[in-house]
């Protein structure tokens, strides 16, 4: 596979692996988080305009519709797909099953981002509305996790949990940029081209460059990975991503598109989710669905993923 | 000398997303102020966290409140269902104040 | 008009409306505290300098010393000029009058800035010595306001008051950027024009999402905003604007430069003056001042002011 | 076992701009030691505030000092006229150092 | 009314880089738990400090933990070594906690 | 000398001036400490990936293994070289005189990029390979200063001090974007571009504003630099960047790269020494060196070193 050299070899995947590394070794590097979050919102308000421009300059298509409803299903369905694994195979009880479950339903900015430069860089490009898709499946899950936790006593939705899900932070600034990058178009677009598209592979380094600090880091203090959940956290996106890219073949999305419903099914949460369960699932051990979504299943969209899923949307687009 | 009164010193160590339930429990219970002091990272028997942007799920803040006992008693009954399941960590002691009408 | 669309469908204006709206449907979106400051930081950097080498390029006429005259009038009168209304319409006693007097006297970088980079888009470019104008304004409200406000007891001046007025860091990083403008000149500009100028339309969209944030959470959590307060915050900017505007058109200014002096006098502060008030007038209501300056002022001129001081001044202009 | 001896813990609530002069009024009262403690937001009856860099108004930190009961006394009556114009919250209580002579 | 227990409260102020052993000195002493706090600036016998990223030489945090009183001690022993070299400020007092087992 | 008033008239230094100077006059301007590492961290990654960029394109060559061991001795040897001038005429105690050494025998990261920035600015171009020894240098002082110390009782390396000296964040993050560079090449870098190389100069600018700051606040309020002291910090940069120079000229280093050897022997650490010496030297003043090297040896070789070397590496270079 000559798409995995190129993964391998591309800038921002290298400073993931520079950030694993030195955390592997014990370095004290570190980026402050208020750094962190910066960049994350950055890259959403950046990904968001770009998604925008894009549907402003080809028009919104029925495409756009059914793809917003195979994300909303995917999103909503994964969960399900994955909870009785989970609690057979991976012994987790009924609400930690419902709290991992939860973060690979929904999905991560940063895999699809990062995904969407690799794809970018060597001509498969991702049509825009894919963004919105990815807003759309951040938060679905979080309602499935909590079914499957079910919840004894207490209101099923807190006033807190509502406005978590609909008006989550990075929904908003996705979902938000998105609509600005359809309102100002390519022209308006111009003046903020320097900084959010110009500057948007550096700062990818960067924020990959935390993202493996924190990912190994999370991997060598965790107590409650077992070597079982480890192996589920690498099942679950070869399982849901071949899922999405399947889906969006056969809803008629062209390869790249097809490869990114892929990563979106692929990815688990590390962001709106963790913080919802936080609030609704607190017996859910933090630790534990941390170091699966981003101690395990991130890294391995980043490296392999990424190539594989578009080796798998080229296959099946060639053969439909 | 200035003139002091004896109040009770309430803290409760909490997840960043919860601060603002508890904020409404001690509203409740008649406690008009609080203070949110920030931590940095820790270690418990579920093993260790630090503050954490991206997620947002592992941040703690140590929500600090003074009150006269009654309200303070009211408060700690009120937490009492979040113990378990939020792990929570509270503490209370005395503390001398100087206006003390306020508390 | 035709300068509202033009001012309401460009990135920055769009990106604090989403800021506002996010904020009104109680998102959790948020930027951190010292990300903002840094973004701050680097605007007042990158107007001040650009301001000095437009200087460099055009030289320093006696219209700078006329126009540095004309600030410092104007932020020294208009707390006079708002502090009866405060008290006689809006009820507020001594204290709060002098503080709020203090804000509408200073002016707002951001207002500023922005209505800089929206009328450069289309070719009304504002003179750069006005960002000394700027500079300039920042603080003599703040004597008119503790005038007012006549504090018994106590000297006039703390030697910390002295130094916020003389040596506060925004009035230091605009003058000082400013002159290194002037000294590098366009040749020594190149190479940080990247991050400085390009850079700079990007930045100020991140940034005014957060200032859209900021704003709409004080207005709801206020509690000392009367519908008579937020009235006069309304009205202040606009009859402190079109005095701006008369002044800047009397005293000669070119129509973008007038307009300026309209967005310094109708902009109220919130860096230099409520961080002063703290320290000297601790007993007025910081979210009073607050709410009135950030929560309605600043979205009225970044929203509506910009357009309509553009207006007035080039019909005074073509009056005149 | 360790020996201590017993000193007392001034905790004030204050305004970020003031912080410097209850540091002068401290050191007035022969006290040579403090600590700033970062808050991040709070509640009382002037509403609530959170940490705000870019207007650098409505930041609050704790000042913390430990001195003997004549110096935190000496303390506190230098901070009497700052309590009703600067809303500041003072707390008091006993605490044991094991250095004696450095408070 | 709730019940609580009288634990011992340890406050040491500590050097940034030297958090992680005090961490290991409390589990040595049978602590399971410690929370660091967030410190902005302070000032003692050998000047100013403010909390400094780029040398990282000169933050600090507090270290908090609650211990029951043999543990505590053992820690406070442990600590011994340090005080003078290091220039730890350490502070103890008592406090109620709600689920003594813990602790 | 031409170059002095080039390097005065860059925008980074005329950015430090700013600095010193506001904080000379008590303003309350500041960069909030996050952002500031944020900037070193950009700056590291920044001309790690240049260097290794270079490197590829040059290709290995024995010069670098040649400068890579007289980085090392340099680093190692310079702090006995200070250390009885510390102890005798500065009249240090062991303990300080260990700590202040290791500082001298290290090295300071941003005065190396800002001399390579105004060298290349006006073609005077260092060899990519001097990032290799840059970081190199780091931290061997640190067991050379602890020898000096010779901490009685207690191991000589405890786990966390030999970390610190192998796996220091900013030797892992330059040797680590080093070999990226040198892995992607030119092509590779070009999608990073825009940030890693066109924004240089402009986040430069900021962080040396900050520098001057802090550089300027620590002279102000450190109690512990007599004259004497402050007079070695001078003394100090100029023996040992002549010893550099020197020895780069030897070795048969061009000339740019024999100045960088000066600078980096001249300047002293204040990001990874420090830090150790909390650890190891506790008893040390922290105060006193960061007076030192931060508050006196860093200005002046901005300010003074950087066209200092360069002369001396061009005389001396013409003259073997
Ligand atoms: N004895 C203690 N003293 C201080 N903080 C504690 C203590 N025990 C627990 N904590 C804090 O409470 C958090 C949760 O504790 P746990 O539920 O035991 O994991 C820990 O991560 C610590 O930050
Ligand atoms: N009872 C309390 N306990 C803890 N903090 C308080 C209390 N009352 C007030 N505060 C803090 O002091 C600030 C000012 O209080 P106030 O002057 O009542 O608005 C509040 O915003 C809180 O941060
Ligand atoms: N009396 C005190 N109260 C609170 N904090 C103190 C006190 N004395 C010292 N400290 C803190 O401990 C640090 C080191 O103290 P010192 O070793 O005296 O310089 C100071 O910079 C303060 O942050
Ligand atoms: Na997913
Ligand atoms: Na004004
Ligand atoms: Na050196």
């Amino acid at each position: 596979m000559d798409q995995l050299t190129a993964t391998l070899l591309s800038a921002p995947v290298l400073f993931f692996v520079l950030g694993a590394l030195a955390a592997a070794a014990r370095s004290d590097l570190s980026v402050p988080e208020t750094i962190a979050k910066g960049m994350s919102l950055y890259l959403m308000a950046a990904i968001g305009l770009k998604g925008g421009v894009e549907v402003a300059k080809a028009g919104i298509g029925p495409e756009l519709v059914t793809a917003l409803a195979a994300g909303l299903v995917l999103s909503a369905a994964i969960p399900f797909l994955v909870a009785p694994v989970l609690s057979r195979i991976g012994g987790l009880d009924r609400t930690n099953t419902g709290a991992v479950a939860a973060h690979y339903g929904s999905v991560s900015v940063v895999t699809f981002v990062t995904a969407s430069q690799v794809y970018g860089d060597s001509g498969f490009v991702i049509a825009g509305f894919m963004v919105a898709v990815l807003a759309m499946m951040e938060t679905p899950a979080i309602l499935s996790g909590l079914f499957i936790a079910r919840r004894e006593g207490g209101k099923l939705m807190s006033p807190e949990l509502l406005r978590e899900v609909l008006f989550n932070g990075s929904v908003v600034l996705l979902l938000g940029s998105f609509v600005i990058g359809m309102l100002i178009g390519e022209d308006g677009f111009e003046p903020v081209s320097p900084l959010f598209r110009a500057g948007f592979t550096g700062v990818l380094c960067l924020f990959l460059l935390d993202m493996g600090l924190i990912a190994m880091r999370r991997i060598l203090k965790t107590r409650a990975l077992t070597a079982r959940l480890a192996l589920l956290a690498i099942v679950f996106p070869i399982v849901n991503g071949t899922l999405g890219v399947a889906t969006g073949t056969l809803i008629g999305l062209d390869a790249p598109s097809a490869a990114a419903l892929g990563i979106l099914g692929a990815s688990a949460s590390y962001i709106a989710v963790p913080a919802a369960m936080r609030l609704s699932l607190p017996q859910a051990d933090a630790g534990l669905y941390l170091a699966m979504s981003l101690g395990v299943t991130f890294p391995f969209n980043i490296v392999l993923g990424i190539p594989l899923f578009r080796w798998m949307a080229e296959t099946l687009g060639a053969v439909a | 000398m200035i003139e002091t009164t004896t109040r009770t010193r309430i803290e409760v160590l909490v997840d960043a997303p919860l601060a603002p339930r508890l904020a409404r429990l001690a509203e409740q219970a008649g406690i008009t102020g609080h203070t949110l002091i920030r931590t940095e990272s820790g270690r418990g028997r579920h093993g260790e966290w630090s503050e954490d942007l991206i997620s947002g799920a592992t941040a703690k803040y140590v929500f600090l409140t003074v009150a006269n006992q009654e309200r303070a008693d009211a408060f700690l009954e009120a937490l009492a269902p979040l113990l378990e399941t939020h792990g929570l960590v509270v503490l209370r002691s005395n503390v001398d104040v100087i206006r003390p009408d306020r508390f």
